[in-house]
């Protein structure tokens, strides 16, 4: 909010021209990564190989979404002929999400931590037996 | 009570004008509810096994067929925008009508496809994975609708040549919608 | 100075008292002296014939001197205080020391039960003791209490020992005391749970070695109902 | 509803459209700001004595336990808890936020700004309608099988997720659905806030012309809006735990009611900020003016002000330190919660800066302002007690607590609003209030305010709990200090509760005979006051243009000492 000082009292409407771009062009793209991002993880499903499956899948749904909704935001959207505090503020929120997730994510997302555990979690969650084979549930390390 | 429209509303000191610098805004206090609920998500997705396994009983078919209808429906919007801009007010209408359809075709095959699931024994109190996928899809839906309904009034007015920046407000908000399924689709359905 | 009103027994509570007062010096020093020069400035300073008020921006560096040194002074302060805050947290909360007795606390709407090892000295065993709002500890004994809550959130809080920890249902929470003096204090708790949330009064007895030997041999003969499980919150 | 038209209009600097309305459409369907503010406003007012009657019931019952309370019977368990849970959340979402935030929001931004209206005054009108509807949603609550909520304000599932629990079947989703309610008034009015400040200053006001006050509300609507989304999908998903049986916050099933005290606090710790901003910027207009003074470094307040909105966000863990968070999380939280306390004491600092040197007139709004300054301070020390997590193992949850955030919210709420009030009387209704009436409804208050909350920070160091409707039933909490300490706080809060009767006579009997205010009785420089008192529909006749800041006082070398910002030299 600090670059429209000098426009104050400006009553002027266009604001930035708008520049239309080709959008069947855009939207053909959006297609073919749709595509992708259904097609990877089947693909993936048939890879043996486990870390490889999980990269190949968190890629190709999650990466391509990114990518997706980045040009819907660009070609459609218009964000950069706005003023420069809107793609800000967009980003600020999305940061501000991030905090709430690394705030929450402790002890959310967590099964145990420093001095508790999720007894409950725990049972049903097949990896973390697997890594804990003793299937202690009450102690806290 | 004044049917004129205020002064105030007419400036435009921020250098953008009044209803898109709101739209954006709207769409701003928008991000951190969706935000909210989708950050619950992950976070419950990633500490819980029975989620993948839930949510292979997910259709991904037809959530890649939404995802098509919803792009679809984006490119009609941005169309009209474009030919709101060049004020041709029909053109725009007949636009926006079009991305009306998508919304009403993603609705009804929304209802499809909660229907089957629920025909098959997974309602919203199934299990979390269930509970999170009706409630973030839902509250996606509500936005949809209230989408459709709003663009229903734009379109009317654009066709009378009245209004014609309202078609790019509504526009940009539809675009959101789309994102935001854009990152619903692989949360609820690919990731298995 | 809250030990001149409440006892103090445990190993902890004397250093939580300590953050405290410390805080209270450091942050009344501050807050009298603000308070004094606000006074200050009220009188002199109230509106008076043919004197009109000085024409003061703040913009200039020397003017802004008087909010920047008192604002830098007020860091070091709080880093101070953080220090010893955060050295006090570690040693109560984060840090386990060596249990050499554990014991089960369980949170209902609207009463505690506790859960003790019987003379075998294990948990989830026939001859566990089981007692209802009342806890019998030894003095000088390092306990480990598990939290355990069957319906709400409860908090256990023991003002005697400055010790207070939610319980969480879904969670087993693991803390830890030491008790330090003999008597009989309040267990009180903390966060709302429903309508009796203010009659759920317990009581902790801490007894000297003999007391709790005794305590605990007239209570290890008698029949005792299946102990709760670990689980007892979770499922 | 963000659609409303934007279509450039020739020669428009003159408001035209000036019929006169019938009374329903003039005061309960009206568009114009001032109108909307005053609904709001004494929606606002008229909701604060409803929460302060709860209050002086259950403070009844804590100084006299189980003896029948004049007005309102015995107070049971259950009574209990609905009386504090609907005083907390009345105070904060229907007391502190209309009034202000939307009440002195809505009055002040476009006289301040300089313009005629909201840019989206049907937008503004909605705004109210929800938040009126939202006040009959939970008073319906009080009315329905099993009596109004009681587990607390902050909502903690599994409490609240479930009838069983708290034994309130209708009540726990009807005041989940009110809260939520106001949530959307509040987006609405928020986005019209920030959207009215960033594009319809007048010609010629520059960022750093803007009026103290307006900032801090639009800064507190960009809190708002930023922090309560993940509150409003926790409450979609708590109302779909309590209806429809999911198992977001049920341990039992796969679900964490910590995570709901995640995303509540993310939204409650900012949501004290919200509301003290505006405060701040109340006091910050009504000092300058009073002490003829230009606001001390008018941009250090602004970045301090931005600085603790973003800050805000960081904190908001302090609240659950031995809610079962993870304990090495509470060591970050404590150094974020104590940076917090700079800009806030810089802010303190800068405002008691402001009055060197000045010419201080005690004048009954500048009592306020300067009462606000002096109770907040203790409020804002007292909250390092319960930053620093090792003395809040102790305080935690106790009277300590509730006196620090009363010492808080009572100079926000209470004496900002009043500081505002009798500060801009003149100029909503166009007659002075009566300044000795004013001065004694001051003192008493004041008095009385302090009087309820000292005594209760000894009872909380003692260990007092919160929201236990009957301390005898412990025995270290039943003592003849601690018993004498809370009938001391009850008188009080009686004597408070009457005094309020003064504010409201000496209101009733100005708005008949006060002395007839003009323009700008307190010489003001801010563009309000260039307004006619009231200002009509509209504002002004010709709009004004801006050409200084708005604290320019005792300026050398002019005859007068202030210099309107609307006058060109």
């Amino acid at each position: 909010m600090s670059d429209h000082a000098e426009n104050a009292g400006n009553e002027t409407h266009g604001g930035h021209e708008t520049h239309h771009g080709d959008y069947v062009r855009v939207w053909k793209v959006l297609l073919v990564l749709l595509v992708v991002s259904v097609v990877g993880p089947i693909v993936a499903s048939a890879i043996e190989h486990r870390p490889t499956a999980l990269a190949v899948t968190l890629s190709t749904a999650f990466g391509i979404a990114v990518v997706k909704a980045y040009m819907v935001v660009k070609n459609f959207m218009h964000i950069q002929f706005t003023q420069r505090f809107v793609p800000y503020l967009v980003v600020t929120m999305l940061v501000f999400m991030f905090l709430l997730f690394a705030g929450a994510a402790p002890d959310v997302m967590k099964s145990e931590g420093r001095n508790w555990v999720k007894p409950g979690w725990i049972a049903e969650n097949a990896d973390y037996r697997a890594h804990h084979p003793d299937g202690s549930a009450g102690g806290a390390h | 009570m004044s049917s004129a429209r205020p002064i105030a509303t007419t400036r435009s000191a921020s250098g953008m004008p009044t209803g898109r610098l709101a739209v954006w805004w709207v769409i701003a206090s928008e991000i951190v509810i969706f935000g909210g609920i989708l950050t619950s998500y992950v976070m419950y997705r990633l500490a819980h096994d029975s989620f993948a396994e839930q949510a292979a009983h997910t259709n991904t078919w037809i959530g890649a067929f939404n995802t098509f209808v919803l792009l679809t429906s984006s490119l009609m919007a941005v169309q009209a925008h474009k030919a709101a801009d060049s004020g041709d007010g029909a053109k725009a209408a007949r636009f926006l009508h079009y991305t009306c359809l998508g919304g009403i075709l993603f609705i009804l095959v929304k209802s499809f496809e909660w229907a089957s699931e629920i025909g098959r024994g997974y309602t919203i109190s199934s299990s979390p994975f269930w509970s999170f996928y009706y409630t973030a899809a839902g509250l996606h839906a509500l936005h949809v609708i209230a989408g459709v309904v709003i663009m229903f009034i734009v379109a009317a007015a654009a066709k009378q040549y009245r209004d014609l920046h309202r078609v790019e407000l509504i526009g940009v908000y539809w675009h959101f919608v789309d994102v935001v399924w854009i990152f619903l689709f692989p949360l609820l359905y690919i990731a298995k | 100075m809250i030990e001149r009103f409440l006892p103090v027994a445990s190993t902890y509570a004397g250093d939580i008292d300590f953050v405290f007062d410390l805080i209270f010096w450091t942050v009344g020093f501050w807050f009298l002296l603000a308070q004094g020069v606000f006074f200050w400035l009220l009188v002199r300073f109230r509106k008076r014939d043919g004197v009109r008020a000085q024409y003061v921006t703040g913009e200039l560096k020397s003017e802004k001197r008087f909010i920047t040194i008192p604002h830098a002074l007020v860091l070091v302060c709080d880093v101070f205080i953080v220090f010893f805050a955060i050295r006090v947290w570690y040693d109560v909360k984060q840090h386990l020391p060596e249990a050499q007795q554990t014991v089960r606390v369980v949170a209902q709407q609207w009463a505690w039960s506790f859960v003790q090892p019987g003379p075998d000295g294990r948990l989830d065993t026939a001859d566990d003791i089981k007692t209802v709002d009342e806890l019998h500890v030894q003095v000088g004994t390092t306990y480990h209490f598990q939290l355990v809550s069957r319906d709400v959130v409860h908090s256990f809080s023991v003002p005697v020992f400055r010790l207070k920890q939610d319980v969480i249902p879904g969670r087993v929470i693991t803390g830890w005391f030491e008790p330090t003096r003999t008597g009989t204090f309040d267990i009180q708790c903390a966060e709302i749970c429903g309508i009796g949330h203010g009659y759920m009064p317990g009581r902790i007895v801490i007894e000297t070695a003999e007391q709790h030997a005794a305590w605990m041999a007239s209570h290890s003969n008698r029949e005792i109902a299946a102990a709760s499980g670990p689980a007892a919150g979770g499922r | 509803m963000a659609t409303r038209p934007v279509e450039i209009r020739e020669g428009h600097d003159t408001p035209g459209h000036h019929e006169e309305p019938s009374f329903f459409v003039k005061y309960l369907w009206s568009t114009d700001h001032k109108v909307i503010a005053m609904q709001y406003l004494f929606t606002g007012m008229f909701m604060a004595l409803v929460g302060g009657f709860f209050s002086y019931v259950f403070r009844m019952q804590l100084a006299w336990p189980g003896e029948s309370v004049p007005l309102w019977g015995l107070v049971t368990p259950a009574a209990y808890n609905m009386l504090i849970t609907n005083h907390g959340a009345i105070m904060i979402f229907w007391v502190a936020m209309p009034v202000l935030i939307a009440a002195f929001g809505n009055y002040l931004i476009p006289l301040m700004l300089g313009c005629d209206d909201m840019v989206f005054p049907k937008l503004n009108r909605l705004s109210y309608q929800i938040f009126l509807l939202s006040v009959v949603v939970l008073f319906s609550s009080f009315f329905v099988t099993g009596g109004g909520f009681g587990g607390a304000w902050t909502m903690y599932p599994p409490l609240s997720g479930e009838a069983a629990y708290n034994n309130t079947p209708a009540g726990q989703t009807i005041f989940i659905v009110a809260v939520a309610l106001e949530f959307v008034a509040f987006l609405l009015g928020g986005i019209n806030f920030v959207t009215t400040a960033m594009n319809s200053r007048a010609p010629g006001m520059k960022l750093y012309d803007i009026p103290m006050v307006v900032w801090m509300i639009v800064i507190a609507s960009i809190m708002f809006m930023a922090s309560v989304g993940p509150l409003v999908a926790g409450a979609v998903m708590l109302i779909f735990d309590q209806t429809l049986n999911t198992a977001f916050f049920d341990p039992t099933r796969g679900g964490d009611p910590i995570l709901w005290q995640h995303l509540f606090w993310f939204f409650g710790h900012p949501e004290v900020y919200v509301v003290l901003l505006p405060a701040v910027g109340i006091v910050a207009e009504v000092i300058t003016v009073f002490a003829r003074k230009k606001l001390f470094a008018y941009k250090t307040v602004l970045y301090t002000a931005i600085a603790t909105g973003v800050l805000s966000f960081t904190v908001w863990a302090h609240h659950q330190f031995i809610a079962g968070i993870d304990p090495r999380m509470a060591n970050i939280f404590t150094v974020t919660t104590l940076l917090i306390s700079i800009p806030i004491a810089e802010m303190m600092f800068v405002y008691i800066a402001t009055l060197y040197g000045g010419s201080i007139t005690f004048s009954t709004p500048m009592l306020w302002a300067l009462s606000f300054i002096a109770t907040f301070l203790v409020g804002g020390v007292t909250g390092i007690f319960l930053g620093a997590s090792g003395s809040d193992i102790y305080l935690h949850d106790t009277y300590f607590v509730l006196a620090h955030f009363h010492y808080t919210f009572y100079p926000i709420a209470i004496i900002g609003t009043f500081a505002g009030f009798t500060f801009w009387f003149p100029k909503m209704f166009g007659r002075h209030l009566n300044e000795t009436l004013g001065k004694i409804h001051f003192w008493l208050t004041i008095i009385a305010f302090n009087g309820i909350f000292l005594p209760l920070f000894v009872t909380g160091v003692l260990g007092d709990n919160r929201r236990i409707p009957n301390h005898q039933v412990y025995p270290e909490l039943d003592n003849p200090l601690m018993n004498g300490l809370r009938e001391v706080a009850t008188v009080f809060l009686v004597v408070m509760l009457l005094a309020q009767f003064v504010f409201f006579y000496n209101v009733v009997v100005s708005l008949v005979r006060g002395k007839k205010a003009e323009k700008n009785p307190w010489k003001s420089n801010t563009l309000e006051w260039t307004a006619d008192s009231p200002p009509p529909h509209g504002n002004w006749k010709e709009l004004p243009t801006v050409y200084r800041g708005p604290y320019e006082y005792g300026v050398p070398g002019r005859s007068e000492d202030y210099w309107p910002q609307n006058v060109p030299n």
